[in-house]
């Protein structure tokens, strides 16, 4: 697709789009919100850049290797919290008998292992979205539709 | 009297089954395979749909921490529940779209009837 | 440390999960020995956690350190413990098959994620055995569900898709039939935790009787459809006939049989025999079971494709499990659990070894098996040992578990069922016998080669071999594992 | 014939589902059984064990935060099974090519 209107649009709008993201996953714990709708919008950004750009220039910007990293780092982390309450105080997952610091509620350094778990969380839900978008349109090329280029 | 003021009180609850069946005769009954995939997600959405009648509370607040003296918060509970549930049913969603696309690269149809058809014929020439 | 031994079990399938694809690719046998440690490493310690549990009662595990209501609550009896042990087990034996199956099943460049499924499989088969949260059990069903259908289309066969689109419907339905109920005992209840929903439902079910059976209704056709239970069976010989033989092999001898622990969960935890009397679901059950067993015998005559047929044949064989289970009785319910093992391991030995002879020979069909057994002495025999397990003669442990339900039955003044086992095992016989027969007789006996016998890959015998020979111990020594058996299923507070 | 029947059945099947409001419990208020003593410590004790002041965050990620952890493995596994589906045949494509 060749609209300038459109490329140069969208290169404006993505950073505000992820802003809000990482906005949204930063405040799960004061705010509605969280990891879900957090990563879900960070996702959908680069949805939006594949979809304007086409898939070749998105690849280069997000591979494949690193959507990788990006889910399996997404478990490895929460799985690592957990086991940081496994090694201190004999409970997977636990949040005040790890000793993780709770802060004073309201703040944004607060809650313990709550934000932690939401990054991750985040950083695994935007690369799942992307990486599932990609593997279906992959998939959609494939096919004698020419579908997005 | 009483009858309506029952009916009314449950609104929800038979918003959520007419939505659940109607998911389900979708799912059973329509030949296109991506009709079938949209029925599950109406499926999906009907229990998330009671499960928030289930949480909710008349005149509740968000069950975020408001400060304010003698507010009523919603049940949390079930946000909870209808989250988790929401990821699942897209994972499935997509591993299902994808099956789709891959059947059509193999068959040319997505539609039921005639994919049994081919199959059999397949069988026939084995 | 011995009560935080489920979570570590599980916890290392997950790692085995993550790691294969840190691995190298080109040395993918590395992979394998690392998956193999891995699983023996579980086995072991499933091993003691029995030992542990079998004297000192159930390991209880509260995640976060929160209340059981508050939080979620892992809580590992004596069924919980002997079925795991049995699903790490066998999945061994079958993943030891895998090994050696380069060809038929999965393509080599699918190996990676072959295993990575199987081991996230294994950690949700582990949660939902051990788990005492029915929300919990919904998200690991999930997990299952989507890794039990790509374990089958993984095998890139036009076919293949069809049916896994077949079973992902199917498998969703259920599932979201399963979620339904929950949502309805949570409303009546407002618990998720098994043992609190239980203590809560005997004291109200009298207030709310209509939502319970309709709760009941849902949650056990959602398990039910899962289960394959008769009237919901049609998504499994589609799947079971198009998937790889280990894959198949997984799922009708492991996957179905952990829903079908979920469901004796369901009805003796969570229900209580009060609430099942009082709505008559033993004799539901019951006649389920019946026409189950009745009619999967009949449509596997119908059948000329083997896989097809062991398909229906697993459909017969799950209603020998739920009848034991409608027997409410502590009898019944040990027959089951022995049938549960001893079914999985003779239909995988029997998927196992029809996977060695397409492998080798390239036929699905019922009347190509003439003359095998002097190609393929090993295979043919342990299929053999199968198929009369199946049919229930003596000194095998099929022969075991159908004598311990016509005991059951007998006990629980139901006699009539024993002609339904009886009739069964004929019905059996009429599909398995000619297999057996035609492979060790020959029509034209000029084409006999005494020394030609084909050469089949070390690990795909051993693990044909192990489930030959574990056939035969349970069945000649079942004391082995019917006592703990009993004492399991004495546990649930019979009145 | 054979699709009236199935809407019957529908029908049948909506009409016992809908005739279980004449005992449903209460709904939308406090007194409803499922506001009990579990959603009651949650609305007293996150913010104090948690120092989160949002309560479904704290359920999410503390309380059951094995659930999460589920979930998170669904996604995982999502990927995995799309990715087994549809991926290599491109690249096969490609060594044919």
């Amino acid at each position: 697709m060749e609209d300038r209107i459109v490329k140069s649009i969208t290169r404006m709008v993505i950073p505000f789009i992820q802003l809000y993201g990482v906005f949204i996953i930063l405040h799960g714990h004061i705010t509605p919100g969280g990891g879900f709708s957090g990563g879900t919008l960070i996702g959908t950004s680069l949805i939006l850049y594949t979809l304007v750009f086409g898939l070749p220039t998105a690849k280069k910007k997000f591979s494949h290797r690193m959507s990788q990293i990006a889910e399996s780092g997404g478990i490895i982390v929460y799985v690592g919290i957990g086991l940081v309450g496994l090694f201190i105080s004999g409970q997977f997952l636990t949040n005040i008998n790890a000793g993780f610091p709770l802060g004073e509620p309201g703040e944004l350094l607060s809650g313990g292992m709550i934000p932690l778990l939401m990054i991750a969380i985040g950083i695994k839900v935007a690369s799942t979205m992307v990486s599932l978008f990609h593997l279906l349109i992959e998939g959609d090329l494939d096919a004698d539709h020419p579908g997005i280029r | 009297m009483q009858i309506i003021q029952v009916f009314v009180d449950n609104i929800n609850f038979i918003g959520a089954v007419a939505l659940f069946l109607i998911g389900l005769r979708t799912v059973v009954t329509k030949k296109n395979l991506i009709k079938r995939i949209m029925g599950l997600n109406i499926m999906g959405t009907s229990i998330f749909l009671f499960l928030v009648a289930i949480g909710n509370v008349t005149g509740g607040v968000p069950p975020i921490l408001s400060g304010e003296e003698g507010v009523t918060y919603i049940n949390p509970i079930p946000s909870v529940l209808i989250l988790t549930g929401i990821v699942v049913v897209v994972s499935i969603t997509v591993y299902s779209l994808s099956l789709t696309v891959k059947i059509y690269e193999m068959y040319g149809t997505i539609n039921q009837d005639e994919l049994t058809n081919l199959i059999r014929e397949d069988d026939l020439h084995d | 440390m011995i009560n935080q031994l489920p979570i570590i079990n599980m916890l290392l399938f997950l790692a085995t999960a993550l790691i294969i694809p840190l691995l190298s690719r080109r040395k993918f046998n590395i992979t394998l020995i690392f998956g193999f440690n891995m699983l023996a490493l579980v086995m072991t310690s499933s091993f003691f956690m029995l030992f542990h549990i079998a004297d000192n009662g159930a390991i209880i595990y509260q995640f976060g350190g929160h209340d059981s209501r508050i939080g979620i609550e892992f809580k590992v009896d004596l069924m919980a413990a002997i079925i795991s042990l049995f699903v790490v087990g066998l999945t061994t034996v079958i993943y030891i098959y895998s090994c050696g199956d380069e060809t038929e099943g999965v393509e080599q460049k699918e190996y990676g994620r072959y295993y990575i499924l199987l081991f996230i499989m294994l950690f949700a088969l582990l949660g939902i055995i051990y788990t005492n949260d029915l929300f919990n059990a919904y998200v690991f069903m999930e997990i299952i569900s989507i890794t039990t259908c790509s374990i089958i289309s993984i095998k890139r066969k036009k076919e293949t898709y069809a049916a896994s689109f077949r079973y992902v419907m199917l498998n969703e339905i259920g599932s979201l039939s399963y979620l339904f109920g929950v949502a309805l005992i949570y409303m009546v209840t407002g618990y998720t935790n098994i043992d609190f929903v239980s203590q809560s439902i005997q004291t109200i079910w009298q207030l709310y009787s209509i939502n319970i059976i309709i709760a009941l209704g849902f949650l056990i056709i959602g398990i039910g459809i899962k289960a394959a239970v008769f009237p919901f069976h049609i998504w499994l010989p589609d799947a079971h006939a198009s998937a790889p033989s280990s894959s198949s092999a997984l799922l009708s001898s492991i996957v179905v049989k952990v829903y079908i622990v979920v469901l004796i969960k369901l009805l003796f935890k969570v229900f209580k025999l009060d609430v099942l009397n009082h709505f008559h679901v033993s004799d539901i059950l019951v006649v389920v079971a019946a026409t189950g067993m009745i009619m999967g015998s009949i449509f596997a005559i119908a059948q000329k494709d083997v896989k097809r047929m062991l398909g229906y044949s697993s459909i017969s064989q799950i209603g020998y499990i739920v009848m034991g289970i409608a027997m409410f009785s502590s009898l019944g319910l040990s027959s089951a659990l022995f049938h549960i093992v001893s079914h999985g391991l003779m239909k995988a030995a029997l998927f196992l070894s029809v996977g060695i002879i397409i492998y080798k020979k390239k036929i699905k069909k019922k009347d190509q098996f003439e003359g095998l057994a002097y190609e393929m002495p090993i295979t043919m025999g342990v299929f053999t040992i199968a198929a009369l397990g199946m049919i229930g003669i003596p000194l095998t442990s099929g022969f075991i578990s159908k004598l311990t339900l016509g005991v059951a039955a007998l006990d629980h003044r139901q006699g009539f069922l024993i002609i339904i086992v009886v009739l069964s095992g004929l019905l059996n016989v009429i599909y398995y016998l000619p297999i057996i027969i035609s492979s060790f007789l020959k029509s034209e006996p000029k084409i006999y080669h005494p020394f030609k016998i084909e050469k089949v890959p070390w690990p795909m015998l051993t693990s044909v071999i192990i489930l030959g020979i574990g056939i035969l111990t349970f069945g000649i020594f079942p004391n082995l594992i019917m006592n703990i058996m009993t004492q399991a299923a004495e546990l649930f507070g019979w009145v | 014939m054979k699709k009236h029947l199935l809407n019957v059945l529908f029908l049948i099947l909506f009409g016992i589902l809908v005739y279980s409001i004449i005992e449903m419990p209460t709904m939308q208020t406090v007194d409803a059984p499922s506001y009990n003593e579990v959603t009651e410590y949650y609305i007293e004790n996150a913010v104090n064990e948690t120092g989160s002041v949002n309560f479904i965050s704290a359920i999410l990620a503390d309380y059951r935060g094995f659930d999460t952890l589920g979930e998170t493995i669904v996604l995982f596994t999502s990927v995995i099974a799309v990715a087994s589906v549809l991926r290599t045949v491109k690249k096969k494509e490609e060594e044919e090519a």
